[in-house]
């Protein structure tokens, strides 16, 4: 559903930027791994495509709230870093297929890289609820720059809570992936969740396949408008007939299998892919 | 008082004059989370193919000022899956659907017709002319008029004869009114201008092109100035010829200009990607427009522009700007 | 560290590679007021004509999604009080001066370049092929490769050697890559574009088209991914040939993309209106990014997007985004 | 030149907004009767040209301000409308030829239609400074819209104010050209000063040649760059030979004499023009 959100609090988070917005609507339906879609730019903005933002939290005052954190990078972002309180923004959502849930009171290890740990805590919370114990590997290249480790430590009273930084200047020097297999291995872990760039998810899966538990991993792709219209959004995956299709990170992900996503074939159209050029169908151009 | 907002495309009546454009709303389920498609005057699906294609590699997308390149390259299940899981869903609910078709040679497009020829619920056939022939060396068809007559005649030949043919051009010619006569020459019931002009945009930081497949087609408001001229000047040629008027249309005022231009009906397609209730807003508003002005049927709009109230057609330069 | 920013128009050395385009720049003087015009890569002046023109009526202008249309008609002082009283002003300070021209035959064109060929002060002459063959029932000479080349022959017939020829080429066309090939074989030194492509817009309040002349040339940032995709397709196709790309260019970084894409030099129209200072700053916006990318001399970013580091050259379909 | 000025108050005068920017340069360098370029739309805006408005007045405070006083109309006026104190705006200008002043203390009428009276009260000043005499003829469609009359009252305390307004509600009902020549003879004025609408100039300017007295008006046409270099804003004008040339409104005005303004031909090329079609001079188009 389209929101015009009222814009409740600002804050900076070391790196990033944090909004709070009045979204009823969006905040009802949220579930965790869903992302929302922001118009930037004001009227006559040259900028005619929406961006995308998981939710980090919702709450219920105001009739709901959602709150997204970003880093401010290219013009869109840097628009949205100057909103203010009682500016109105508005949101398409909640976007994508969240995170499934397991039924028992499982081990569950969640992974983020950079602002990716942000998508995290709502389904710590989730998991929490349903008795799972819930492990954080959180990391990204520079201290400032590691989102949540404070409400992720509040959070694992009875577990833990790993950091990485990849200058060293937090806790463990290296990746999310090179700490991973240590707290797998550690924690007993039934199933890995993680967000961060492509290559983060690349890693975390392959630690994840090696310690043969399942992952569930959340992309993170160009689009242009978040709701399956586009076609611009798509990676390889694999269906459960064993096929490659180019598939939408908005409509079928964010949240995928991540031994079904064909990581090393992303950015390509993998010959075997059901209509790849050459691959038994034939193609116009 | 409530517009009229009714138009036809040949003998085809469409409640009200928005569409969806091609490849832009998917499979038009997407769309239907969103609000009914009924409400839409017609549901232009993607350019269908013989096989199932896979589309081109990623990036696809970059954002250019005022608009949007994209390189999809028609990514879609094939006719078989569209004929089976596709169409049917829009046929059941009886959502006027104009089906996109795109092809590689004259044959592929007719054998597509052939396929739709039968199935129920095609309200209208668009060709998508903007495909490259690959015999002759990937010329796009919509570049040179006799090509573009040669897939309208066949499709046309193959389709029944109360489904129009609808031809979609795209406007990097020379002469579009020139393409336009040589498709309604060869057979098409109506027109639907404007495909996305070629355009390019390279990555300032990586050195290289921002879209993996080098070049990309531009959408949004920045080509509506171009989507304007090209159905002002094919109306110019061809007054009788009805046509679907695409390309930048984010508003009511835009959709007007297209018709006052001479489109009948009016596409929208990148508005969508920012606005999932574009085309419904969009009408809303091109109606409020036309009643604030005192019209009472959308038809007496069609075109005006080209008849200035009180004054006579005008005469005037339309090659240049120079 | 400073970067080496001089580039070559066949053998005419530019100290750096901003310069005006065409037409946007009056006769230099309104410039100078807001800053030295030496500090230019050259200046490109109106379009000279051979009979003063008074241009098109008003109005002459309507802004768009990042875009501006434009309909002057070329309105200019003709080439005997352009030769008496603007490109003196301009030699005597020693200010890189194109000249460009217009002109409804190649007749016409021919005598302008006859009036240039022995004034002093001429840097070179930029061909503005977008003007109405008045022989061939108004066709834009640049809409068709044999009329751009008797034209682009012509004019380098006249010439003297050491002044080069460049030949200022239109988006509205199937295939700009040929267009370009058939100027180079006519004798053409350099390329230039885009010019405008044609655009319309109408006034939905008055429901009359927004110019008087109807139909406008489009400029400024929405037509952007439209010139560097020229420049990428003529880059590709003549990769000797010298391009001043134009379209758009309103930072360095849209400077860059052009350079990028071919272009060794690098022209700026509507950046002026609204910015005096546009020259400047995207000279040293783009001397800033080069820096910043480690290039010490702008030629060796000419092109590179074509040859992306370490990797062998692509092939890739350029021909259409489907 | 280009100033980035800081907004320093913002107000609603009726119909109109003022804005009151802080631009120490152009303050400076301000004649009565010229007028900025502003950018509208802020980073990323799809609005490509500047908006032309004159300046209304001139303080010294900071170091100089200017006003400008606009009517919301279209995305442009309507982005400078909600422009607050401290923000910051993007400003060309002094530009344009400014009103020529009369060497001697002679009578001067000044006519304004709707926001184009805002350029007559530095005017009035200036004059009022050489011992003229200075009448003033304000008028608009409705009294909301009829610009300065408070202020105009005020300078005037040895001269004339008349108010027109075309629905009655205020002053005299019908024009500023309906009212003039009675003005004009009552006050025997030695020259007449106009702003306004094409056709309120148009018939300003047939009293003052009936009256056979001089007047000078402020113009304004269309303006993509309002410094000379794009020729969208050109009106025929006979110039001191008497040949009609399109003439720039921004380098060559706004201020013309109006008796060579060829009004009933704006919009137009007079065959007669310098460089008309089929005027003598050949044409490519
Ligand atoms: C499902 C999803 C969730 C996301 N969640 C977050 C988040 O919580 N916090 C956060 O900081 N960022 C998030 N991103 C990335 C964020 O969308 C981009 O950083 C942002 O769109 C860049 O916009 P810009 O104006 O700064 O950059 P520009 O480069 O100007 O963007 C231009 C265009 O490219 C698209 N684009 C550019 N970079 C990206 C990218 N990395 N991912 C997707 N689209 C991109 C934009 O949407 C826009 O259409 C998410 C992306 C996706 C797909
Ligand atoms: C010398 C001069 C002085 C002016 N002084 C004032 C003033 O003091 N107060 C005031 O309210 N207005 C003034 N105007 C008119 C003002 O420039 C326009 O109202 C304004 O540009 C409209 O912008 P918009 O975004 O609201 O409309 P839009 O219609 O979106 O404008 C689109 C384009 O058309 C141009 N344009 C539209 N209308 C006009 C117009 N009437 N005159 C010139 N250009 C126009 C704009 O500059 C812009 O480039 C002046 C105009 C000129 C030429
Ligand atoms: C992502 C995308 C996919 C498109 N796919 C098709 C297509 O399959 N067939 C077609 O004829 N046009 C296709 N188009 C072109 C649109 O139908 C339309 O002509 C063009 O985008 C201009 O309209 P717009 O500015 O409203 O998007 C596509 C455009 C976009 C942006
Ligand atoms: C007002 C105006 C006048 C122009 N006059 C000419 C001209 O006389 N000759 C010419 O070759 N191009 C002319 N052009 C085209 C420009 O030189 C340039 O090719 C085009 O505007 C694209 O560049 P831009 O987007 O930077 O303006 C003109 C463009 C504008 C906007
Ligand atoms: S972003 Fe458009 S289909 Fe996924
Ligand atoms: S506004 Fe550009 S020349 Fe006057």
């Amino acid at each position: 559903m389209q929101v015009t959100g009222t814009v409740l609090t600002t804050r900076r988070v070391d790196a990033y930027h944090a909004l709070t917005v009045v979204a009823p609507g969006i905040a009802e339906r949220f579930r965790p791994g869903h992302f929302v879609s922001v118009s930037v730019g004001g009227a006559n903005t040259a900028m005619v495509t929406r961006r995308a933002f998981y939710v980090h939290d919702v709450k219920p005052e105001y009739g709901g709230t959602v709150e997204l954190v970003f880093s401010a990078g290219g013009p869109g972002t840097a628009w949205l870093a100057e909103r203010r309180a009682r500016d109105t923004i508005d949101l398409v959502g909640p976007l994508g297929r969240p995170f499934p849930l397991p039924r028992d009171p499982v081990h569950c290890v969640l992974v983020g890289s950079e602002y990716g740990s942000a998508v995290l805590f709502p389904l710590a919370d989730a998991l929490a609820e349903r008795g799972c114990r819930v492990d954080f590997v959180l990391g990204a290249a520079s201290a400032d720059r590691v989102f949540g480790a404070m409400r992720a430590r509040r959070m694992a009273e009875r577990a833990t809570v790993t950091l990485t930084t990849e200058d060293g200047s937090l806790g463990v020097r290296g990746t999310v992936s090179d700490a991973l297999p240590a707290v797998v291995a550690g924690t007993r872990a039934d199933v890995v969740y993680a967000c961060g760039p492509m290559r983060t998810l690349r890693a975390v899966t392959a630690v994840a396949i090696e310690a043969d538990i399942p992952v569930q991993v959340a992309v993170e792709e160009s689009m242009a408008c978040g709701i399956g219209i586009c076609m611009t959004c798509v990676l390889p995956v694999i269906g459960d007939d064993g096929v490659t299709r180019m598939t939408r990170a908005c409509a079928e992900g964010p949240v995928f299998r991540g031994e079904r996503v064909r990581f090393e074939d992303v950015g390509t159209i993998p010959f075997d892919a059901l209509g790849a050029p050459g691959g038994g169908a034939r193609h116009v151009s | 008082m409530s517009v009229d907002m009714r138009t036809f495309l040949g003998h085809v009546e469409l409640a009200n004059p928005i569409t969806t454009a091609a490849g832009c709303a998917a499979s038009g389920r997407e769309l239907a989370q969103f609000f009914d498609l009924h409400r839409l005057g017609a549901l232009v699906t993607r350019s269908i193919t013989m096989a199932p294609r896979a589309g081109r590699p990623t990036p696809r997308m970059a954002e250019t000022p005022a608009g949007l390149l994209n390189a999809v390259g028609l990514q879609g299940p094939g006719v078989d899956a569209f004929l089976e899981r596709e169409l049917p869903w829009l046929a059941q609910r009886g959502i006027k659907t104009i089906v996109s078709i795109g092809g590689g040679t004259v044959a592929e497009y007719a054998a597509l017709a052939r396929r739709l020829a039968d199935a129920p619920g095609v309200t209208a056939v668009e060709v998508n002319l903007s495909c490259p022939n690959i015999e002759d060396r990937g010329r796009v068809f919509a570049r040179e008029g006799g090509a573009a007559a040669e897939v309208i005649a066949s499709v046309r030949s193959v389709m029944r004869y109360d489904v129009p043919v609808i031809a979609k051009l795209a406007p990097d010619v020379a002469d579009i009114a020139a393409v336009a006569r040589a498709c309604v020459d060869a057979g098409a019931d109506a027109l639907s201008m404007i495909n996305n002009p070629l355009g390019m945009s390279i990555d300032t930081v990586t050195l290289k092109p921002a879209l993996a497949a080098v070049t990309g087609g531009l959408s949004g408001p920045a080509i509506l100035p171009l989507a304007v001229r090209c159905v002002w000047q094919v109306h110019s040629a061809l007054p009788g010829t009805p046509i679907i008027g695409v390309g930048g249309v984010m508003t009511g005022a835009d959709a007007f200009q297209l018709i006052l231009a001479g489109a009948c009906a009016v596409g929208v397609g990148t508005a969508l990607f920012h606005d999932p209730y574009a085309c419904l807003r969009i009408e809303r508003e091109l109606e409020d427009l036309l009643r604030a002005r005192g019209f009472q049927r959308l038809a007496d709009a069609v075109g005006l522009a080209h008849r200035p109230p009180g004054s006579a057609a005008r005469h005037l330069h339309e090659e240049s700007s120079l």
